[in-house]
């Protein structure tokens, strides 16, 4: 939507960035169509589709039944049929019920068709915990769409990336899971273009250089982590890495890191085993293994059920786990 | 016989006390005693009040997100009424406190559980009823299953499963009923349709004249009936649940009802919906019409009412004591509540509450010494 | 009105050509000419013969497992032919392969699809078929989807979407059906009752008087149609279909047929049912019946039947002939059609068809000199 | 179900000793009971549950409608309801259905009402590829399942380790997932013992003992790595772990014997990027780092979609591939 007075002054957030990425893509391109629980009228639970409806009518802006293999099925439909879908999953963790169609039929249908039918659409689904939120809206389940072939996983941090990977994704012509961290979604201002850009997919991002010890994450932990970075003695120079899209992994761009660092310190969200993490510390392992000098170290979630939010901090990765995994990673 | 009727079906609605307070004597025959609908419009002055109250602290900052309840008590209570307590067990969505609540659950478990504790979903022993759900749709599943147990093990013990409007816009609800049906289950699905879930109205969840047909497509006895009313949502539940006991298989009810509050606390229903909408169902408040009947009978005055509010007001401070009064979880309990027996790798993570790996052995990493 | 009348429905049974093969006359008119019949005949011969040398090749260890389509062929002809070729969609299952067919589905692509080959599943430009599809039920959710964006781009185009008695009991099933009556998309949902999903007979799969009676749940409009019967077929789906294109919604039919072959050549059926009830099923073929009206109209005889069962089996040798002869699928395939454009990790795997990755720098590992 | 002729003389096959341990079970526990497509009066598609009806009667071993979280879900109800259900999903491929009661409900309960409401299921699902199945019939979602707390996932490779695994997971009083590797079904016969016995879920297994390198893998891929075993040099002292149980993981055997080692090769069907692969491999760097001669090898299938069964055998890792990679690492 046009920007507001506030943005102007002081920066859009993670909605706002969303939220204008959509509608300039649904004004360039009439086969763009948003559709989920509650996102027309209401403009979406987190307001990231707001005012969209009026301006592209319910036609174009759905508000769906309640069914979330519906929304995921329907919108393979239309992708098939040449539309461009982004459907909203209204939190993570109910994707459950739209797990199948998302990974038995959106993942495939280009690999098992030879090409002849493919699936372009932008799933948008808020993730991850630290809103007080009730139960199972606070999960991180990410790995398991990285370890689904066919899907490309896109997790953006700041408003500014938001927007460019949006845009990109739907505009990519395969299946693009699109994970909004909620934690970010209104902490954070930035001043964007106001004019369309893009940012390449499977591409990270150096958030700050460094040379004694790598610092990889995504998500929400980006600023967990930039927050760690003040902590650290003044002498210890950390490169921080957010990944922006895991699922493809940008491999080169964390190989270039570690291959200067020696050290690795992996934060997520998400439980440690067989989350996202093992993957990046065994790529690490694989390809700098020469260069190491530490063990590459995960910092994540515990490996039980995300607790209700009185636990949650306890339960998510601090800017503290952080700050002692680093020291202890660099004192190796 | 080229054209014939293969299937035909229907659904009647059922009310017995109508929105001005008048009872239909004849169908009301057999339903509530005096005694009863005098206690039970007091539980429900109570309920609303803690209802109310849990709406406050959620805008005091002393509660997360909360689903007022409010509006749909005469369905909450005339379906709990009609099953027994400790035998039967409920199954519930996030809207019908009322009806844990008369079971046994005590009352601040739902404040806890929407202060964000576990330990509001820790069903004390003896209380026969399931933690709120919050996957819509999911929970009808597990009430179909447990009964299925109570058959299997020939036990007189039935289910009643709640949920909403949208909830039937799920796969699992449909799969539900199926499994319910197919193997005869004594499970009772009752759907408070409150006309809305979250912004989106009934008429746009589904293309149905009502929800109660969709029983139909299993063959499954459906009945819908005013949900405001007491006494049709006691008499149409209580006969489906002895149908379901005696080996009659499962049932479905409608309770057409209504949302008179937001969504959640996180809600603002202003967005969309009339005020004339929410305006014409205030007045078909099961409290009102209720209290207008028992007023018209003699049975109830403002000293009464006055004496009522006093009680409600004072199980809403306890409640609210008891709730904020406990001990803060510990976060060990995380860990410890994850599996009968803890495994090796949660015990490390327990006790050292990290996830990094160093620390394990730290004479490997040559740290012995910090 | 304390008790009313809130919903009615009913599902209606359609038969024309009888099991003797007599025709209702008024019922039929309007709907296939002689010509017609005598070529969709003919093109079901062809169908069965097929279907009968796709067994045997599994037999022969020529294929992999094959569901055979034998018995349903009016269902899958009848419907195919009430769409428009090249404008109307069909998303199939794997039992309506006569309906592809005529569509413009090679007929050695099913083959090849059962012969484990992807390019089985690779639909020619121009042919508007989904590829066959193995999960049960999930597939009328991508009907329902096309068919909106149909309606949303304004396109008098209808989707077909197939599926058998057991899908009904998936929870997809129920999305779908939901979903299209609630946009009132121009999708037709044709479930093949064939009375059996692997082992378990339809009245164990649901307690339910018909399948037809589960689209009353969304209003939609439905038929229980003699799925065996060319002529009830073809007017049901074309009235579906037309109506659908003018904008009037979806639509359900059942049709109720048998399975006259085991489930697929993995399976035994006689472990689970009866061999009378098969043999009773196999009076009432679809390819019986039409021949005796054919017959006895004069438009059939032993010689045309002669020439038809010589033309499917010339059609048979040269489906086996074009999806043997191919070249054998490249490995590389897997990698190339994951996405649009390779990732550089699939480039690496692709050109070292392994995951191991020392090699992947070896210089690094000091194996340069390998 | 009581042991035929050829049982006694050949041994046991996969899906005889499971057989024997389901019937065995519903003798001594009438809270067993098995529920799924076709299991009853046929069987199971692959006939694991034959014979269990007749003995038991069908409303012990049933025969349920199509529909997979129905099953699961219903299977949830029961086992809160104190039965001790055992579920089957046909084909692993048909868990996607499932996906949300199994991980967002069975999962959770216990925690989630701190102990006042369990879930004791097994749910049993015939795994893997290499067969010449259909699509979706030849999956390996193991990754997903041991991401996801509150789960143990046992994966026995042996008829003797089923029948031990099984029992122990049936009497577990929380949710398990039981993948049976399709390929070794009826591929071994192995002599075990006839009464009862119990294998402790979360025990890898030493198949054979080794210094100069570590195999680690689990279900039909214990197979291809013995077969490998063959062709290694005389010289090339290789040991070989059956993880069986991957969650909980025993990451005390593989540490005991990386350290000895110091070199590691994984090997399993699912794809790579952030497979199961990756959380051993992470875990033997983040345990054994100073131990480790050469990077933690994966042999793994493809990021791909599970081919149709012309090129599975492509993908799956083969002998050779295994082979190779061990060759490899041992010469780093
Ligand atoms: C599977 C799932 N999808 C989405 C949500 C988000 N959500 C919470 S409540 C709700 C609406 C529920 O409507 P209804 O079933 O009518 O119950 P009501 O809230 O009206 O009582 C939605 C969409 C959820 N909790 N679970
Ligand atoms: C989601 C899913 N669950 C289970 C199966 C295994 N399976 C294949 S066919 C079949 C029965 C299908 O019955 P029905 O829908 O009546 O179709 P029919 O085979 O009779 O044509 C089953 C259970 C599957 N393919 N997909
Ligand atoms: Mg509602
Ligand atoms: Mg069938």
């Amino acid at each position: 939507m046009p920007r507001t007075e506030q943005m102007m002054k002081q920066g859009l957030t993670l909605v706002d960035a969303i939220n204008e990425a959509l509608y300039q893509e649904m004004e360039r391109d009439s086969r763009v169509v948003c559709l989920g629980e509650d996102v027309g009228l209401n403009g979406g639970v987190f307001r990231v589709t707001e005012g969209l409806q009026k301006v592209f009518g319910p036609e174009r802006v759905i508000d769906t039944p309640l069914s979330e293999s519906g929304i995921m099925g329907t919108a393979i439909g239309l992708a098939m049929a040449g539309m461009r879908p982004v459907p909203e999953i209204q939190f993570e963790g109910f994707m459950g019920p739209a797990f199948d169609q998302l990974v038995n039929h959106a993942a495939r249908y280009r690999n098992r068709s030879r090409g002849s039918v493919t699936v372009p659409m932008t799933v948008r689904v808020p993730w991850g915990g630290g809103i007080h939120a009730p139960e199972l809206h606070s999960d991180s389940p990410e790995a398991i769409y990285a370890h689904t072939p066919g899907l490309k996983v896109v997790i953006p941090s700041t408003p500014y990336d938001a927007k460019g990977l949006l845009l990109s994704a739907i505009r990519d012509p395969d299946p693009v899971v699109f994970f909004e961290p909620k934690r970010v979604y209104r902490s954070h201002r930035e001043q964007i273009p106001e004019d369309e850009y893009t940012i390449p997919l499977g591409k990270a991002k150096v958030v700050a250089e460094g040379t004694d010890l790598t610092v990889v994450t995504w998500g929400a932990c980006v600023h967990t982590c930039n927050e760690a970075m003040d902590h650290f003695p003044e002498d210890a120079s950390v490169e921080l890495i957010d990944l922006r899209t895991i699922a493809p992994l940008d491999i080169e761009a964390i190989v270039q890191s570690v291959e200067k660092t020696g050290r690795c310190v992996i934060v997520h969200e998400a439980p440690k085993t067989a989350g996202f993490g093992a993957e990046v510390a065994t790529v690490i392992q694989e390809r700098c293994f020469l260069h190491l000098r530490a063990p590459v170290q995960r910092v994540t979630g515990f490996d039980v059920m995300m607790p209700y939010y009185k636990l949650e901090q306890q339960y998510l990765p601090d800017a503290k786990r952080v700050e002692e995994a680093v020291l202890q990673c660099l004192a190796y | 016989m080229p054209i014939r009727t293969a299937y035909e079906g229907k659904v009647e609605f059922l009310q017995i006390l109508d929105e001005n307070g008048v009872l239909d004597e004849s169908l009301a025959k057999g339903t509530l005693s005096d005694d009863d609908v005098v206690e039970l419009y007091t539980y429900m002055v109570k309920c609303r009040a803690v209802d109310e109250t849990a709406f406050k602290l959620q805008r005091a900052k002393r509660m997360g997100t909360y689903p007022q309840n409010k509006g749909q008590e005469a369905a909450a209570i005339g379906s709990g009424f009609a099953a027994r307590r400790g035998v039967d067990w409920l199954v519930p969505c996030y809207r019908e406190n009322a009806a844990l609540w008369m079971h046994g659950q005590p009352m601040h478990y739902v404040f806890m559980y929407w202060m964000g504790d576990e330990r509001g979903s820790q069903i004390p022993e003896g209380v026969c009823t399931l933690p709120l759900c919050v996957p819509i749709g999911t929970q009808m599943l597990h009430a179909t299953g447990m009964a299925w147990a109570f058959k299997m093990r020939k036990e007189p013990r039935v289910c009643i499963t709640y949920f909403g409007d949208g909830a039937t816009s799920e796969g699992d609800f449909h799969e539900a009923m199926n499994f319910a049906s197919a193997f005869q289950v004594p499970c009772v699905f009752f759907c408070q349709n409150n006309q809305w879930a979250i912004s989106v109205p009934r008429e746009q969840q589904m293309n149905s004249a009502t929800v109660a047909q969709k029983a139909l497509a299993y063959d499954m006895p459906t009945t819908q009936v005013d949900g405001n009313d007491l006494f049709a949502v006691y008499k149409a539940t209580r006969d489906a649940v002895e149908r379901a006991r005696s080996g009659g298989g499962p049932a479905f009810i409608e309770a057409v009802t209504y949302r008179l509050a937001d969504h959640t606390t996180a809600d603002d229903a202003r967005r969309y919906r009339d005020a004339q909408e929410v305006d014409a169902w205030m007045g078909k408040d099961p409290l009102i019409r209720l209290r207008k009947y028992l007023t018209a009978k003699g049975l109830w005055d403002d000293a009464k009412q006055a004496a009522a509010d006093e009680v409600a007001k004072q199980t809403a401070s306890e409640v609210v004591r008891s709730a904020e009064g406990i001990t803060p979880p510990v976060a060990t309990d995380m860990f410890d509540y994850t599996f009968e027996s803890i495994t090796p790798e949660l015990e490390t993570q327990r006790a050292t509450m990290r996830t990094h790996s160093l620390g394990q052995r730290p004479q490997q990493a040559g740290l012995a010494a910090h």
